[in-house]
């Protein structure tokens, strides 16, 4: 176990596993998107009060878990990064900031759209929205301040502290709607907490969805990583190796 | 042997400034780090001070790694950068007293001899930005004299002083050898102490490495 | 004279920490005056910007006030260690054998003796002229008075972050700006309670937490993050 | 390679100058999204910390827009001289022999177009989070176009003034921001106007009359103030 | 004879740094301003560049009053402070072009020759923060090169500069007064010019006034 979570830490382990895992990620995630697309869009009822707009949901509680998900995550990475040096965690970190903030801005893009037909408006300041957009607004303070140093590991190391600072604001988005008067969620009766308030055929896709997009995550991050990978160990000999392979392929089959 | 480095690497933006870098200094010593500008006297002086973690190889003091004895190497060992720590709108007096305070005591007395004897008397209450290049420099200098650190670490230290600061600086610098501590630093001119000078030269190093 | 070298506890090091802020602030007193002229100037602006009806104003008075200390004193943050960087005396910070953690803290405390506090004390008048209600004068100044220092620590974790970057300008703002929101919310919302006669020592308690987790945990942060800068 | 010294004539002179103005602000990319972060999240604060009650909102939609434009505007002006002045960059200005107010103009235009114009073009989205109503719009806007760069005029005197020495800071409060009260009462006025169905073009007149006044007079200042600052 | 002063006199803070100060300098000539730290150079060099206002006496350029005739003496004059006046985030590149541009003139070809002779190959697009002290001292200087002054001003040119690079500016100095400019300085270090060098020592003139 140890010894797996070691091999992980080194960015040549993690690529050659990853490597391996690849294909299979694709081929789940594919099957996950493709089944829950077909069954909420084509087969799930419409919803007695929402009509077809609920369908949206099936974009927007995923994306909303990922964005919160994938922030802890980064904070992981961070302190790994900030307490035992890890290269691979900051790799991690690293490719996560623009794909979470990519996942929040879905969350309130949909979320947006659907406060139209249901609120009557695009933007209400309701605290569990505002402080989603905070999360955004964390997620691209992160990049930016990572971006805005040159040096690559004093870079790393400032992203880490502010990730790490910015982790006050998860509590804030979990439990804002007890703390706030609030409008979001009151407004739908629909939930996923309460399954039986609702048809199985209605919350089994949106769980298929969830999966799906966790596994567009999953994909974008590892694929990100990889290539910082081989952008960061450019001038090891594993990396040269690599490229020369690569090449040579390249050439057999041309 | 108090100061060591050993197998010293580092390099800046894809380019080895230095790498197997080995030595140390001991009471008595001074060592100076020579070489042309841009080979990485300053990014060295700075790696071996403490205000710069992207280097591999190990610095030990007394036989410890240095990062493990942060605050008791802070204590013994005194470091002057390109810039010099002077807030312009303070006078010296307040300066060094600030300085004198993160180094646990208080001694106004001795502020006022260091002043002195840099050749600041009557400037110790004006603020520093109505001074000239060279006079700042000075209040800057005069930490050396209130400082009890045994080692020194100087970055071009005579920058900006005139030739008699100059000449002073270089007897500080050899009665403090003499004295019993250890002095590294870099400079441009042609040093002239009167005491045994050891030289790293960087752009030799560099060749070798290359 | 005769050199009288007086050894010093860490108290009287952070004493002359303190000292030194002040000094500063004395010496350059735009640095101090102009947050605080900020903080009258926009809050004076609303009743020339919405219109001067009393209950509109006393409406906005709460949200406005809080909003404005905050941003008064996230502008007020920007000299907290720009001299020092540019001038070496941060490097000499970071290699001084006195604990970082405690200097930090007495350079920020110094710091919001001289911009936060006065900020708190101007309140009052600023309730006057937006005409807010009796009741809401105490739980604002006590808000104020638990919370600047809070928003005064998240400010020195996005300053120290940013000082070394050359035109770090605004970046500050974008760090710091939301984590200092939940502070805002509450701080408001003390203000809030005590108009509709709710009770407000809950309120203030989470406000006193926030500090004590922020004074705990910020002075870690940016010692963090000034190492990182000065490299 | 041969030397082909290729003489500029004053214009091409300026578009260097801008030029460069604008490398600065593309060499940290962040430097001209900041301004525009922090002005939607300070816009954002209000509905926090006073609550979301849309007719509230929209109230006070115009001067808390207006504020925050000036504060975003007043921060992004930290950055006009201060790295010029030190690293000698100004006096080289100063001792240049092109025509000063010209190049002084180009300079501030340059800031204007990075972070004033983005600020403009940005407010639709800030009028949405404020639900201000439609017919306020354009009048925002418009003001805004008109506003901003006579901001930017006075806050390059008042930074002009205080790049210098730290001691005369308070200049900067005592100048500047009454000088800028005039424009934020004209602007939010415009909107205000709007929204009450009143013509605006009379308005939106004078805040065009004192940008004309600005643009004639500001540079001379800003340049005096320089001479004074580099002394 | 192309610029002179007459009777100068400064003062800063009741404190006279010089005055009846007379001198003048004609094509082919260099004159060094010496004197201890704080004793006027940077003063009386600001002052005859025109950055300095505070002074009563007369400087004047081809004859004419310096102050009547800004433009064109600033056309025609060359001045190397204390601060490099490079930004730090721009190019050595970009750093000389908007100096051209601001000179009226645009010349990428000479930028480039300008910044290979002072050994920053290589180092034309990186920017200079990212450079030594003296790396960004050489960026500054390369201006010299591409101002066609007839005037240069310089104050403590040599600060920051190794050996060799020392060598080489002196070079150039000797080699612009045999073409006929005329050269003003300041510097703490001992001047070795293949070619006649002026001294007016502040600190005697400073006797005499008191
Ligand atoms: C911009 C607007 C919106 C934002 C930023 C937003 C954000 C969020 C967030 C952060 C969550 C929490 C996910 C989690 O705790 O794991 C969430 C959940 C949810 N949202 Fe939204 N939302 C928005 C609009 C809407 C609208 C208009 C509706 C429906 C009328 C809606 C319905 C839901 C539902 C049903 C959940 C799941 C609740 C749960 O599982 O506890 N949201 N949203
Ligand atoms: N801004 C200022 N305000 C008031 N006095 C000043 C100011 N700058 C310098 N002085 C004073 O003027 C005198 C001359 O300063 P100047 O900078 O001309 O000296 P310098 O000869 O260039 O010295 P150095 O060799 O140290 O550069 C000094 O005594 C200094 O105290
Ligand atoms: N902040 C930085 N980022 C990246 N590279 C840097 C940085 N500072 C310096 N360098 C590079 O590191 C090398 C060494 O710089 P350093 O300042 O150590 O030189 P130095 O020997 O002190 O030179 P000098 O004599 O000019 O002071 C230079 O080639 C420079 O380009
Ligand atoms: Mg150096
Ligand atoms: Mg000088």
């Amino acid at each position: 176990m140890w010894q797996w979570f070691y091999k992980l830490g080194s960015p040549r382990h993690f690529y050659d596993m990853t490597t391996a895992f690849l294909p299979w990620l694709y081929g789940i995630t594919f099957f996950l998107l493709i089944v829950g697309l077909v069954w909420g869009l084509g087969f799930a009822p419409p919803d007695y009060q929402m009509g077809d707009n609920y369908r949206i949901i099936y974009i927007h509680v995923p994306s909303a878990s990922i964005a919160i998900g994938g922030y802890v995550m980064m904070a992981c990475m961070a302190a790994m990064h900030m307490i035992w040096k890890i290269k691979m965690a900051d790799i991690v970190a690293k490719v996560t900031a623009p794909v979470g903030g990519m996942f929040c801005a879905l969350c309130l893009f949909s979320g947006s759209f659907w406060g139209k037909p249901t609120w009557g408006t695009y933007w209400i300041w309701d605290a569990r929205i505002t402080s989603t957009l905070i999360l955004l607004f964390i997620y691209v303070g992160v990049a930016a301040l990572r971006s805005a140093y040159d040096s690559e590991s004093s870079g790393a190391k400032a992203a880490s502290v502010l990730t790490l600072v910015g982790v006050v604001n998860l509590p804030i988005i979990r439990y804002s709607v007890d703390w706030w008067n609030t409008l979001h969620q009151s407004a739908s009766n629909l939930s996923l907490r309460v399954e039986g308030t609702n048809p199985p055929e209605i919350w089994i896709p949106a769980f298929f969805m969830g999966f799906a997009l966790f596994g567009i995550f999953l994909l974008a991050v590892i694929l990100r990583s990889r290539n910082e990978i081989l952008v960061r160990e450019k001038r090891t000999q594993w990396v040269q190796d690599l490229l020369d392979r690569d090449v040579q392929e390249g050439l057999q089959r041309a | 042997m108090m100061f060591a480095a050993t197998n010293l690497f580092c390099e800046r933006d894809e380019r080895v400034l230095f790498s197997h870098l080995d030595f140390s200094i001991a009471a008595g010593e001074v060592l100076q780090v020579q070489g042309a500008n841009g080979s990485g006297k300053t990014t060295l002086l700075r790696i071996l001070c403490g205000l710069n973690p992207d280097y591999s190889g190990e610095i030990s003091w007394a036989g410890q790694d240095v990062q493990n004895i942060r605050e008791t190497f802070n204590r013994h060992m005194f470091y002057l950068g390109h810039s010099p720590a002077i807030n312009k709108t303070l006078t010296p007096l307040q300066n060094l007293r600030w300085y004198c305070a993160s180094h646990g005591f208080s001694d106004d007395a001795a502020i006022f001899m260091a002043l002195a004897e840099l050749g600041l008397v009557g400037y110790e209450n004006i603020p520093c930005y109505q001074m000239s290049a060279g006079q700042q420099r000075r209040v800057s200098l005069a930490r050396l004299l209130l400082a009890q650190a045994q080692l020194w670490i100087l970055d071009e230290p005579f920058t900006a002083l005139d030739k008699q600061g100059v000449t002073e600086l270089e007897g500080r610098i050899a009665a403090k050898a003499k004295a019993g501590g250890a002095i590294i630093l870099t400079t441009h001119h042609a040093l002239q102490l009167n005491c045994p000078v050891r030289v790293i030269n960087l752009d030799t190093l560099i060749g070798a490495a290359k | 004279m005769k050199s009288q070298r007086r050894t010093l506890n860490t108290t009287a090091c952070l004493c002359a920490g303190l000292q030194r802020e002040l000094l500063l602030a004395l010496r350059s007193p735009g640095n101090t005056i102009n947050p605080l002229m900020f903080f009258i100037i926009a809050v004076s602006l609303f009743p020339l910007g919405g219109g001067a009806d009393t209950a509109y104003l006393s409406s906005i008075a709460p949200g406005v006030i809080w909003v404005t200390a905050l941003l008064a004193v996230m502008l007020s943050m920007e000299s907290l260690f720009r001299s020092d960087y540019e001038d070496g005396s941060l490097e000499q910070l970071l290699l001084s054998p006195q604990p970082l953690y405690f200097q930090l803290l007495a350079k920020v405390f110094g710091h919001w003796l001289v911009t936060g506090l006065p900020l708190v004390l101007l309140t009052p008048l600023l309730g006057l002229m937006l005409s807010l209600p009796v009741a809401g004068y105490m739980p604002l100044m006590l808000g104020l008075l638990l919370g600047t220092p809070t928003l005064n620590l998240i400010g020195a974790i996005g300053m120290a972050l940013t000082v070394g970057l050359s035109r770090s300008g605004l970046l500050l703002a974008v760090l710091v700006l939301p984590l200092s929101i939940p502070v805002l919310v509450f701080g408001a919302g003390v203000v809030d309670a005590a108009l509709n006669g709710l009770p407000v020592a809950g309120l203030l308690a989470v406000l006193g937490a926030i500090l004590a987790l922020a004074l705990s945990l910020a002075p870690l942060a940016i010692g963090a993050a000034l190492r990182i800068s000065v490299n």
